[in-house]
């Protein structure tokens, strides 16, 4: 697959950008990939809905932005509702279980879904549900490696906190795994 | 059970809105505008209530409010009130509503606008203003950044502040607005935080009621930039600390109340002076020169 | 939570008196705490569950116990909260 | 009387009762005109602090009910660049005097200049269109002033004054017509009830009607893109059907609102092209041009924005060539150039300010254009 | 790394060493970064109270010996025009920078526009040339940073570096060479002593060689027009001597500023013009018209002032039929269509801004402009 | 014997410069420039002379000075002193000099302009430079007025003052200057009269040689209109005035001298504090927090 | 003479504009002539040189600058210096006396001189240098009646000052008559 | 003019001691008076006679009172007159 498209939706606060960094930063500076890594945020700082998109692709990226998501990440119903009907109809769709109710899909699309806020609230943190539904992503999508994944976080979180959340990701993979297997 | 059918519980259970119940400041707010877009256990909400409890408490009729405000978090609250209202350019809320008043002398008019807003770009106008003695009253929600753009640091953030732009602590001083404010003519000046609703719901009315320049600074919490950038918690953590740590001294000598990151805030009304405003100086300038060429401004 | 912050409230309200109808607008809740917290008379408190947002609304649990001093709708950030009086013939 | 002064005459004259502005050279004669006028006709005049105030106490004051100018020179005007966008944004019809001097920065304060005729246009950020008038004589300071306040009515658009340091320093008489006989457009007030009315919903026009503050119908105005309510919407489609129809209320009323002078162009092979103070220096190396036997007319653009394009490309198609007269090194000239698409030569006569064109270098330009053509 | 982030690297590998700025959307990580990296390189970064003083705090920065820059979007960008005239009247090398998100007025703060381009080359008052960059991508924001930087020495003129809010936030991998392997123009200080050297006498290159505040040349630097001392005088001749050689000095030397990127163009019937983020989003809609058949190619202006006019004009003559894509209603479009003299069709792919265009848009340009041909 | 004549004549008879002479000033003022655009009588050429004493005066070498200019009448004196000096935009000197200090803090900047310049369209950014505490000397020559543009009302023209845009009498009140530069955080405030030329000449020193943000007014004649248009006659007769009317208090409260048209004009050096400077702060908080990665900023 | 060219040269200070100002309106408001009067000043407000232009004519006036003026009234040294080149060879030329010295003029130009200063001195008011101006030029050139001059001057100066103004005016215009006749 | 304001001048100017000669630069003169009016020792006089602009510059009437002591040079807004020691031996 040389171009792969990913979407990630939610509202402010949510870490949707930093969910969408992290999954760039991974694929290009530790997978060695091109990845360019787009986003579209409401009023300035505030909390209103929010995207961002992610393109990964073995050869250089020249169009930038994402038409039909082959990987869908969505954390809020307003985003679910705004941009599932982007979705590839062979692509799958992450979403935020107790959030989001996913109607309407085609069949053709897989579903995945995970309560991240509620793992991200046992954790201590809510505002660890990014990292919770990034290992989530890894897991299930195998864009970005395991390994190239972690780096990334550490990298991409306020010193101090790498262990939180190291410690979120580890989470959010381990129910993708089961996800998969189950 | 997920969230949205316990949701769909709770509402059956919980004592919500009925048809029939309207919020008692709907007509002083834009409930259709309703979630506004200020973040959780931000301050300025609390501040917009204050303020439609004063527009209700004090006689004036709504229709001939205008509020104008320049640009941020802060300027947001134009949208959000149910007169007349003007989300104008950053910093030049003040000059708007100069044309505003002079325009047409019986409007009623507040500049409700951000710190950074009001004294960093916009600091001029306030000069101005006051000096000159325009009847507005100045609402200003101090919460010691530029919250809008994201958190940088404004001419307001107390020395040792950690923002965007201050990533090593803020290095400079901020203004004491108060003193600020009389040094350049306003004849009302106050200060309260965010928890003394009450409080400052009454210094708007008096503002409100008195002719000439006045100005209101109201603390209150930016959880999500400022109060975490300098881990003092959310909102509810602020207002405890606003509880623990103000002091209400009405009258205090302006240039003694200025605020330090950690330090006592000192809060109430400074300022109550008279004297003639712009447009009554104007009149009787004018009428005393022109005499019968010159009939009263009435607009 | 130890200290409760209404111990000494800040302006003029004196508590007892009249009482009032809780209403709480759910969807507009952001959970901030702030009406429970510094309710005079210990109405609310805040829920375990979410609402559509994620947050955790405040729920009436001293109905009895509402004076309608406006506190918890003053300080609502989000206008989510006020009261309607409850006429004493009602009550 | 001077062109300043008729200019604050010509303002009065039209209904302006508010007044912001702030000193500099060459236009102060206006506000000061004005400081000792407005009173005795029931206006205000306010000297603000600087040019941003002046620039947005005008748009406070027309949403008062006023109408409403500023004056001032080229310093000054390029601090108005962000209040010009908002007077766009907000629909806020008001005029903005610019008496231009020499320029760039502070230049030659008391010399005259043509070269903030490309920067009325698009001075400030984003897409945007304006009106832009230029007179050539303390009577037109007078007369056009009157259009400039109606054409801002009529558009909802801000309207640009573009005089000169000449203009604004000529004495000539300056005849004033009665009162009524002035032709005044009044503002559009709605005359929906409030619960029917939608600040920003354009009439078939393409022009949304006005209210004004303290008249009940608590609008909200703001300088975000926003939908027929004046309520903020960040999208897209929003701002595609915002700045679309501003941009297009303008453009496609060209015609109507266009205004130019033609004298001799029937016969002409070569026209010059010119505004304000230029057209009127012009006159000369045209007389000049025709003692050499070119048959040379003149075209003067009263309105420079919106650009009367169609009329260039008139030109062009009969062949006429184009000599394009202005007081700097190329604005209009390449409006004119593009307008011209090639077919016909198109030459610049100009200079960068401080005096007026030597009557031989047009004349000159309008012979190097005549030999072109053959 | 984002474009902004990358801007800020790009600046300080050009050897900027103060930067002074205000808050704004979408270019405020720029100097976030700013602030937080300068101190470790032995700069300074300075909050200032709003953007007018940003844009002349950076000249009085270049005075002290430092290479300086300012950074803004839109309404800030407005209320730098006035400065932008003075950085051009005292030859002041600087480097603006615009984040271009969607106007006029506040507009769309968070999303994209390029309807800034005319305002760079015509929004402050009088005559004058600038050179503007546009980037497509964070890496090309480090890189061409370094270009603008090094321009602005070259030519002695304030260089604007024109991004957009989709590059400035976009994220892609950044090389960032070693140091030793940047070409970075120093300033052009004289080696003339205090009594031989005049500050404003042009070197043959048209520029000036510069000193520094503090090197006992005890010069003279004002915004009036002035003569090679550097002081003021009120002339004609004076402004045709200065004001002609500081619009020369860019407008002569187009070719060697020259910077565009030509692709798929030799056999081209259609050819799409366009710049930054628009040109990147124009690839798509070329490969979808030569699916349908239409040999077209892409011309990429990097510096779009000064404008490539020989380029477009060679185009035309050539028979290409162009199609200029840009995020606003028009503005390179007319330059463009000046240029083309009539020759060809040239179609305009545009619209407000707020988000990038549809690639079937311009696809559809690209095929109607192949019809117009035949 | 017509003027002309008269004139040669007295050339000879009269102690003129002869070709060996020098104005002792030279060093400091470009004499290629005299004369200068100024009035007759106006004020203006005597504050220079006084700041050109006080360089002399003071230590520092000429060639680390620089003067920065706004425009105006005062605007001009850039273009008169022999030092780095730029003449800016209006109101705008401030910045300028802001960038210009931290360029190169070896510089010693001074700001020498107008009342209108630093106070009216500048006022904005004298606020930040005081909180700032930058290190600069800002002398404004206050002559009540905007000269150059032809005598318009300004925010320090005294309530009453007839001017072209007050001509029926300014019905608005003026800056106290002294105050206001207090509130924003100056640390050294003096104002005088252009009659105190050895007052001016001694806080000029002061200035210069403190670290920080210092301010020093100094009212002085324009003829031309303010005196003119409100009848006080030529400049000799202004100076005779501030001789009669002009009371010097040290360290008087700022609160307390405003100015009144015909009132008394208190005089003297007002505020001397010590805080830190802008470069001070900036090198502590930043090597406290960098350690090695910073090194102290000297420019 | 369908148009006449009047330059009036001095500094800042002398009243230059306003004698120009006077001739105009005289011409146009009192005389119902077309007159157009234009201005160069130094910079702003100060005492540099400035000159003044008028332009009398039966017919509508376009081009709105003196060419080759056919009266000139110079009442500094530096003006006559900068301006007299222009003059047309018949004109005629009025001088400050004492300040000007009216070298290198053609044979064909006539000069007129009077001792404005010295005289608007005695008056004890050194600015009404230009009334006394104003009242020769009348006088001297006859372009406009010595009625609308008189009228224009006394619109034109402030209230309170007319006679003082007019006083010049008369004297100015005596010593006009006495140089025609002499 | 009846008052001589330098009677009582301001500032801490002692008269006496040194002496110095007058220099006037007649062409830059504009005649204000403020050399005249505020000399301690009555060296100056406002001539009669007209420089090139048409102002009456100031002579010397008492070269010997001078006392260099600067005032004049310091208070001429024209840069137009100051004063150069006079070595003791030369006096
Ligand atoms: C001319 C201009 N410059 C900068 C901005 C960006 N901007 C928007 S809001 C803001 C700061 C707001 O701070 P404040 O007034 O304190 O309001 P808050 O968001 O903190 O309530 C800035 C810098 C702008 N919109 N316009
Ligand atoms: C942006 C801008 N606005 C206005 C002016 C016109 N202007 C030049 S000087 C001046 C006022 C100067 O007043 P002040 O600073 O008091 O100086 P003074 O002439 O009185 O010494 C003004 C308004 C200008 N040059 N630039
Ligand atoms: S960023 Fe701060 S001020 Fe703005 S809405 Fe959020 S909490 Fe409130
Ligand atoms: S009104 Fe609100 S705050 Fe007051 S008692 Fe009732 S619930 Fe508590
Ligand atoms: S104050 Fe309002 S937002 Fe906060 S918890 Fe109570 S109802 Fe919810
Ligand atoms: S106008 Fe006034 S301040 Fe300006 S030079 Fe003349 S006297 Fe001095
Ligand atoms: S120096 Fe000047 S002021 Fe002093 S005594 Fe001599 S002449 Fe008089
Ligand atoms: S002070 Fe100077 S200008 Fe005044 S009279 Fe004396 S020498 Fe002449
Ligand atoms: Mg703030
Ligand atoms: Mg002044």
């Amino acid at each position: 697959m040389s171009r792969t498209e990913i979407k990630i939706g939610g509202f402010g606060g949510q870490g949707v950008i930093l969910t969408g960094f992290i999954i760039g930063k991974a694929a290009s500076i530790f997978d060695m990939k091109n990845a360019t890594m787009t986003q579209a945020f409401g009023p300035e700082a505030r909390g209103s809905a929010c995207s961002s998109q992610v393109i990964v692709s073995e050869d250089k990226i020249r169009y930038p932005y994402v038409k039909r998501p082959n990987v869908m990440v969505m954390m809020s119903q307003e985003a679910f509702n705004k941009f599932s009907p982007q979705i590839d109809p062979h692509g799958i769709m992450l979403i935020e279980e107790e959030l989001v109710d996913p109607a309407g899909l085609p069949d053709t699309v897989t579903v995945y879904s995970i309560p991240a806020t509620r793992i991200a609230e046992e954790l201590g943190k809510k505002i660890v549900l990014n990292m919770v539904m990034t290992g989530f992503f890894t897991a299930v999508s195998r864009i970005i490696s395991r390994e190239a994944a972690r780096k990334a976080v550490a990298d991409s979180v306020p010193p101090g906190s790498e262990n939180l959340n190291l410690n979120a990701f580890e989470k959010g993979y381990e129910w993708g795994l089961k996800q998969l297997e189950g | 059970m997920s969230v949205i059918d316990e949701l769909q519980q709770a509402v059956k259970n919980s004592p919500r809105q009925s048809p029939g119940d309207e919020h008692p400041m709907s007509n002083f707010l834009r409930m259709d505008r309703i979630p506004h877009i200020w973040c959780p256990t931000c301050g300025i909400g609390t501040t917009v209530n204050c303020f439609a409890q004063a527009l209700e408490r004090c006689s004036i009729p709504l229709d001939d409010v205008a509020v104008v405000s320049g640009i941020g978090c802060t300027g947001r609250v134009a949208g959000y009130v149910k007169t007349d209202s003007f989300h104008t350019t950053h910093g030049r809320a003040i000059p708007f509503a100069t044309g505003l008043r002079l325009g047409n002398p019986k409007l009623k008019v507040v500049v409700f606008s951000g710190d950074g807003d009001l004294f960093s770009i916009g600091g001029n106008h306030f000069n101005h203003a006051a000096r000159r003695n325009l009847d507005m009253t100045v609402i200003c929600v101090n919460n010691f950044n530029y919250a809008m753009t994201g958190g940088q640091v404004a001419p307001t953030s107390p020395t040792d502040s950690v923002l965007t732009t201050s990533p090593y602590g803020n290095f400079e001083t901020p203004f004491n607005l108060p003193f600020l404010a009389e040094s350049v003519g306003a004849t009302f000046v106050a200060r309260w935080t965010a928890l003394h609703i009450h409080r400052v719901t009454e210094s708007m009315i008096k503002a409100l009621m008195k002719p000439g320049f006045s100005f209101i600074e109201i603390i209150a919490p930016c959880p999500t930039i400022f109060e975490r950038k300098n881990k003092f918690g959310d909102g509810l953590d602020r207002l405890k600390f606003y509880h623990d740590n103000s002091e209400i001294i009405h009258g205090a000598p302006t240039k003694d109340v200025d605020i330090g990151l950690r330090n006592k805030i000192i809060v109430g009304e400074f300022v109550d002076i008279e004297r003639p405003t712009f447009i009554e100086s104007m009149n009787a300038y004018l009428k005393r020169r022109l005499g019968s060429d010159y009939d009263i401004y009435e607009g | 939570m130890a200290i409760r912050y209404h111990d000494n409230p800040f302006g003029k309200h004196k508590p007892g008196g009249p009482k009032g109808r809780v209403v709480i607008v759910e969807d507009g809740c952001k959970g901030c705490g702030f009406c429970v917290e510094y309710c005079p008379n210990d109405v609310l408190v805040l829920s375990s569950r979410y609402n559509v947002k994620g947050y955790h609304p405040p729920e009436v649990v001293h109905p009895d116990k509402c004076v309608n001093c406006g506190f918890c709708r003053m300080i609502c950030p989000e206008f989510a909260i006020y009261t309607v009086a409850i006429e004493p013939e009602t009550v | 009387m001077d062109g300043d002064h008729a200019c604050c005459e010509g303002a009065l004259a039209a209904g302006c009762r508010f007044v912001a502005g702030y000193p500099i050279t060459p236009s102060t004669a206006v506000v000061e005109r004005f400081a000792r006028r407005i009173p005795r006709v029931g206006g205000v005049f306010i000297q603000m602090e600087d040019e941003l105030a002046s620039s947005i106490a005008i748009q406070g004051a027309v949403w008062a009910g006023k109408k409403a100018m500023t004056v001032t020179s080229g310093p000054g005007y390029s601090l108005m660049m962000e209040h010009i966008g908002l007077a766009v944004m907000t629909e806020c019809p008001c005029v903005f005097v610019n008496v231009q001097r020499g320029g760039p920065s502070t230049g030659l304060p008391t010399l005259p200049g043509q070269a903030d005729m490309m920067q009325a246009r698009w001075g400030s950020h984003g897409d945007y269109e304006i009106i832009a008038l230029c007179p050539d004589s303390p009577q037109e300071c007078f007369d056009f002033m009157i259009d400039a306040f109606n054409l801002s009515e009529q558009y909802r658009v801000p309207v640009m004054f573009m005089m000169d340091e000449c203009i604004g320093h000529m004495i000539e008489k300056v005849t004033i017509p009665e009162a009524d006989k002035i032709d005044v457009t009044p503002r559009n007030y709605t005359k929906l009830p409030p619960d029917q009315y939608l600040p920003f919903k354009p009439a078939e026009n393409m022009v949304p009607e006005m209210v004004k503050a303290g008249d009940g119908y608590r609008i909200h105005v703001t300088g975000l893109t926003h939908d027929y309510r004046g309520y903020p919407v960040m999208s897209a489609d929003c701002q595609e059907e915002l700045v679309h129809r501003l941009v297009n209320k303008i453009n496609r009323n060209e015609e109507k609102i266009r205004h130019i002078i033609a004298t001799d162009i029937e016969d002409a092979d070569v026209v010059v092209i010119a505004y304000g103070i230029t057209a009127r220096v012009a006159v000369d190396a045209i007389a000049l041009a025709r003692k050499q036997g070119v048959k040379v007319g003149l075209l003067r653009l009263v309105v420079v924005w919106p650009f009367p394009e169609a009329v260039i490309r008139d030109l062009a198609n009969k062949g006429k060539a184009l000599v394009m007269a202005e007081m700097n090194y190329g604005q209009i000239y390449y409006e004119v150039e593009r307008c011209a698409q090639g077919k016909v030569p198109v030459l610049l006569a100009g200079h960068g300010g401080g005096d007026v064109h030597k009557t031989e270098a047009i004349a000159e330009k309008i012979v190097e254009a005549n030999k072109c053509l053959s």
